[in-house]
């Protein structure tokens, strides 16, 4: 089994599969800080995916892309915490 | 298949399958504060083996010193980001499970 | 170069008249005056010339490709034409200079009659279609500012707007009509058109090209149905009354008709739409004329009835038809400016143009009085005038006519008599009948005032003695410029006894007699109630109806469309994409969507997928707008995922920023919105609800079929293959949008920054209230 | 209720935010990046410090008013595309300078238009979040 073969058919959709479980989180979530949470879940693992891709299709390139969503992925939370606290 | 892609692939299986447990942890948990620990800790340690493993594949300079830089970002970023959230759900009154058994930090804060 | 000269300087005169009216206050009338005498004499010159049948021609390129030249064309039918004009215009502004003494805007006046002149010599001597339908609007346009040029009074700027609404349709019509003879002969170059005529006739859209051009010469000679806005346009000062609405404007449609009827006359279509709205129109006007009472507006109405026997005649297309309306053209000109021109000074002089008031004012006003009597002597065909003259040259072409001569005579002896009932009570009543009202005050007016209508009369007197001194020659070269053969036309006062004689006299004795009996028949409750019924149907309230219709339908559609609400703006916006998108994708010949390519996605990119609408779903549906935030995050990093599996980094990175700073944003915005509430009934959430699927197939089938037809773009390896050597640079997508096509991302960003901009500036407003 | 350990956070991550928006800037003719990432990054820099501390810390913090960075922005990318003009080529040409920068490669008008894009972001993004965290 190669590499990337063994990445598609296994890595890959477990990864997705994960990504499943923390939707039905962020939909059921029944505050907003569960629904704050799942979503960064869903940040982190796009970052893992898209390092997991990379490798299956040997380009580096798309490391890159994982560096911004990093970068950015925790902005989002902390705009929803910061807008919770400002609301009460 | 040769040393290198071996360890790639071990690394990656590794980190999917905590990402996988964080997803299970985040579905299953009863409360927010219990689902939080096991989604930051648990998720940052996937992402974390998995880019040790573009580390190991491409083995090369610019990659392996970007890689490792996510890493760090991550683990700087995370808990920030965990506390944020855990701050602002406890000051709206996120409640506590009922196996909780107490709550070290009631009448800590001045809640409004 | 000196024909452009003299048709141009009109405008340059016209910008400086109100400075010169300024310097030489009440001469600036003489002084004025002299610039179209001059003229006169100038076009005179090609008297000569245009009797021998050739024609002067010069032409300088205007815009070249779309065959449009600055073209000059002076044949014997502009010459006659432009001598009116100039003869006319030059009485009226000396006329108007008097008549006008003190008034404010006396510069202006001057200078918008001039740009008239000026427009309308261009109108006659015009060698190119489009330069003519210019100055056709110009003429227009001027006449919009003269009749409204007493624009306090309300019915004078209604009247205005009514006159350029009929006017400029029909101008409208006929630009589209220009544009496909133009079309049709390859050339708008009238020379080259009046050789070749025949083209037209056999093009296929020969009869649409016929009706837009009679549209609009029928519009601005106020045939019939478009007739009302003459009578209406009265609310111009006299001098423009005179000059403008009976002996120059007017006459465009007229010499639209007979400039282009050897290209497009000869047809039955022709002969019968001519012919029969100009009889309708001769009746009409007549017998409309006789019931008024305001002086201007019986003259405005027997205008009416000479322009429909004028489109009569040409209508009936034989060479002796041409020459009578020429002839009627020249002897109309002289007798209806005099008679404007006299009703001015009895308006002036006696405070009143109601004719049941006006009475024995030839003691007061002896020359005015002794011009009036001509001019109607003229009109009413008396042996000393041209008129006669014209009157029996009228009846043996109604003789002679090919087809329905007979009704067509005894119409025209209807009209005929009418006329010479409208000319005893214009010229004649106002002076001699006994004076049964309080109008002590009438003086003599002065000079400049009855030199006009004196000049004018005694013309016609002088011609109807010595015709063949300048009517020969003039009628014989704007006739040849017409009709083919070449017919000397020798017009003599005397034919001897003759059936056209016979009847001329039977008119004169039967109008005398209407004349005589004036106060028999016109009873103000019969009056009363002609132009009550009359007025029901009349084309005047068609428009105002018209008028009504459309301020409704405009505020409809405003309603309908600008209601203020940003759903509906959507609403539509996505409806009508869905529409055309639709449209287009069904049409025949587009790649249909094949059902039957493979599915052969793998199962991480199906759960993307799946996330990505059931996170849509959730976004929709969910009653708490931070959850629908959370949602549409999930749907951008689902996105951003495929543009990783379809290792478009460039694209992912972007979309994962935008989707952050989105996030941020929203989370700033609905800070500041109101709770939650559902405001639209279900029925409208249902239509939305359609809508939005509606649009998201559709979408979705063009992708389809996008990639289901072949894909052969020659783009993509051009940029792939240039990348690095012209642009020295390895990620063709940053190339592309920095350096290719560098021009389209600075727009872009321009487009970015008025869009920041704006939200600034809306934000910052809002605080200040 | 500014938290004290993410205004700490913030002061390391934006350092490193900032130094990697333009990492991503210069390098976008080569591999994925450019201007229009580039100001994104930035701008969501700039916004964190806002939101973690305040705006008008954020507004000290960058100097200048986000509306002059749009001016400045199409300014570069318009002089990029007029210098052609004056060279009397089609507008927009692209002009380089012979000798290879050792860091960045080529240089040429079209980084000097991609600089353009990126101030032209963030000073379009930073302008519409101030405004809406001034209230």
């Amino acid at each position: 089994m190669s590499l990337t073969g063994l990445i598609l058919y296994g890595a890959l959709p477990l990864l997705t599969l994960a990504m499943l479980f923390a939707f039905i989180r962020l939909v059921r979530g029944p505050s907003l800080p569960d629904r704050v949470i799942a979503l960064d879940l869903i940040a982190t693992m796009a970052i893992g995916f898209t390092a997991v891709y990379a490798i299956a299709r040997n380009q580096p390139a798309l490391l890159d892309v994982a560096i911004v969503l990093a970068l950015l992925s925790f902005l989002g939370t902390v705009a929803f915490a910061s807008y919770l606290e400002k609301r009460i | 298949m040769i040393l290198r892609d071996i360890v790639t692939i071990v690394l990656i299986f590794i980190g999917t399958s905590f990402m996988v447990i964080a997803g299970i942890g985040v579905l299953r948990m009863p409360d927010l504060y219990i689902r939080m620990s096991a989604t930051t800790k648990v998720a940052t340690m996937g992402v974390g083996s998995i880019l040790l493993a573009i580390a190991v594949y491409f083995q090369e300079l610019g990659i392996t010193s970007r890689a490792l830089a996510t890493v760090a970002f991550l683990l700087l970023t995370a808990p920030v980001a965990a506390h944020m959230i855990a701050r602002a759900a406890y000051f709206t009154g996120v409640p506590l499970c009922n196996l909780s058994i107490a709550d070290e930090l009631k009448g800590h804060y001045d809640l409004r | 170069m000196s024909i452009v000269l003299a048709c141009l300087s009109g405008f340059a005169l016209a910008v400086a008249s109100p400075w010169l009216y300024r310097l030489a206050r009440g001469a600036t009338g003489w002084l004025l005056a002299l610039f179209p005498a001059g003229l006169f004499l100038y076009f005179s010159s090609f008297l000569g010339t245009c009797i021998a049948g050739n024609a002067v021609y010069t032409a300088y390129p205007w815009i070249p490709t779309l065959g449009i030249d600055l073209a000059f064309f002076i044949d014997g039918l502009s010459l006659l034409f432009a001598l009116i004009i100039t003869g006319i215009g030059a009485l009226v502004i000396l006329y108007a200079g008097e008549y006008l003494h003190g008034h404010p805007h006396l510069g202006r006046f001057y200078a918008i009659i001039l740009t008239f002149m000026a427009s309308m010599l261009g109108v006659v001597m015009a060698g190119n279609l489009i330069t003519m339908f210019i100055f056709w609007e110009l003429t227009s346009i001027s006449s919009f500012l003269l009749i409204g040029f007493d624009h306090q009074r309300e019915q004078s700027r209604a009247a205005a707007l009514q006159a350029l609404l009929v006017t400029g349709a029909g101008g409208l019509a006929m630009l589209a009509g220009l544009l496909l003879i133009g079309q049709a002969n390859g050339t708008f170059a009238l020379p080259h058109l009046l050789s070749q005529g025949g083209a037209v006739r056999q093009h296929p859209l020969y009869l649409p090209i016929l009706l837009l051009i009679l549209l609009g010469a029928f519009t601005k000679s106020a045939q019939v149905p478009f007739h009302f806005w003459l009578p209406g346009a009265m609310e111009a000062p006299t001098p423009v009354s005179a000059y403008l609405h009976s002996a120059t404007m007017v006459k465009a449609g007229v010499y639209l008709l007979v400039r282009l009827g050897p290209v497009l006359g000869g047809t039955e279509a022709w002969h019968y739409l001519v012919t029969t709205a100009g009889a309708v129109t001769m009746v009409i006007g007549a017998v409309l004329a006789l019931w008024q009472t305001d002086l201007k507006r019986i003259l405005a109405y027997s205008t009416v009835s000479t322009l429909g026997t004028l489109v009569l005649l040409i209508g009936l297309d034989t060479s002796l038809s041409i020459k009578a309306a020429m002839v009627f053209l020249l002897v109309h000109a002289l007798y209806k400016g005099a008679l404007f021109l006299v009703a001015g000074a009895v308006d002036h002089a006696a405070g009143s143009r109601d004719i049941t008031q006006l009475g024995g004012l030839a003691r007061a006003m002896p020359i005015t009085a002794t011009a009036a009597v001509l001019a109607a002597l003229s009109m009413a065909g008396f042996p000393p005038m041209l008129g006669f003259i014209n009157k029996e040259l009228l009846y043996e072409a109604k003789l002679q006519a090919p087809r329905a001569s007979e009704l067509i005579t005894t119409l025209g002896i209807l009209a005929n008599v009418a006329l010479v009932g409208v000319a005893g009570i214009v010229g004649v009543k106002p002076f001699f009948s006994k004076r049964h009202t309080t109008l002590q005050h009438a003086h003599e007016v002065a000079p400049a005032l009855w030199i006009g209508p004196l000049v004018l009369a005694g013309w016609g007197l002088f011609n109807g003695l010595w015709p063949d001194v300048l009517v020969n020659p003039l009628i014989t070269a704007a006739v040849n410029a017409v009709q083919p053969e070449i017919t000397s036309v020798e017009l003599k006062l005397w034919h001897g006894i003759n059936p056209v004689f016979g009847l001329s006299v039977i008119t004169v004795i039967a109008g005398v007699g209407l004349f005589l009996s004036h106060d028999l028949w016109f009873r103000e409750n019969w009056r009363a109630w002609l132009l009550q019924t009359t007025s029901r149907i009349s084309p005047q309230r068609l428009y105002e109806l018209g008028l009504v219709g459309l301020n409704k339908l405009a505020r409809a559609q405003t309603r309908l469309l600008q209601n203020g609400y940003l759903r509906y703006y959507l609403l539509t916006i996505v409806a009508t994409t869905i529409g055309l998108v639709g449209y287009t994708l069904f049409m025949p010949g587009l790649p249909t969507v094949t059902t039957e390519s493979k599915l052969d996605i793998l199962v991480h990119e199906g759960v993307i997928a799946g996330i990505i609408i059931l996170a849509t779903i959730m976004a929709v549906t969910t009653r708490s707008r931070l959850a629908a935030i959370a949602a549409m995050g999930t749907v951008g990093y689902g996105v951003a995922l495929l543009y990783i599996l379809f290792s478009a980094p460039d694209l992912a990175m972007t979309q994962f920023a935008i989707e952050t700073l989105t996030v941020i944003l929203f989370v700033l915005v609905i800070y500041r919105l109101p709770r939650f509430a559902l405001l639209s009934s279900t029925p409208a959430r249902i239509r939305d609800a359609l809508v939005a699927l509606l649009a998201g197939g559709m979408m979705s089938l063009l992708v389809l079929a996008a990639v289901a037809g072949p894909f052969q773009s020659h783009l993509a390896p051009y940029f792939a293959a240039h990348s690095l050597d012209l642009a020295k640079g390895r990620n063709v997508v940053n190339v592309i949008l920095v350096d290719f096509r560098g021009f389209d991302t600075l727009g872009e960003i321009t487009v970015l920054s008025v869009a920041a901009l704006g939200i600034f500036a809306l934000l910052k407003l809002r605080k200040e209230h | 209720m500014v938290s004290l350990i993410l205004s700490t956070a913030v002061r390391y991550i934006f350092p490193l935010q900032l130094l990697f928006s333009i990492f991503l800037l210069l390098r976008g003719h080569n591999e994925p990046g450019g201007g229009f990432v580039g100001g994104l990054v930035v701008a969501a820099a700039f916004s964190l410090v806002a939101l973690a501390n305040n705006v008008w810390t954020a507004q000290r913090t960058m100097g200048v008013n986000p509306r002059v960075l749009i001016g400045v922005g199409l300014l570069a990318a318009a002089v990029s595309g007029l210098q052609a003009l004056i060279a009397g080529q089609p507008f927009m040409t692209a002009a380089w300078i012979a000798r290879d920068i050792p860091v960045l490669g080529k240089v040429g008008t079209p980084l000097l238009f991609d600089f353009g894009v990126y101030l032209v972001v963030i000073g379009v993004t930073l302008t519409i979040i101030f405004t809406l965290m001034e209230e």
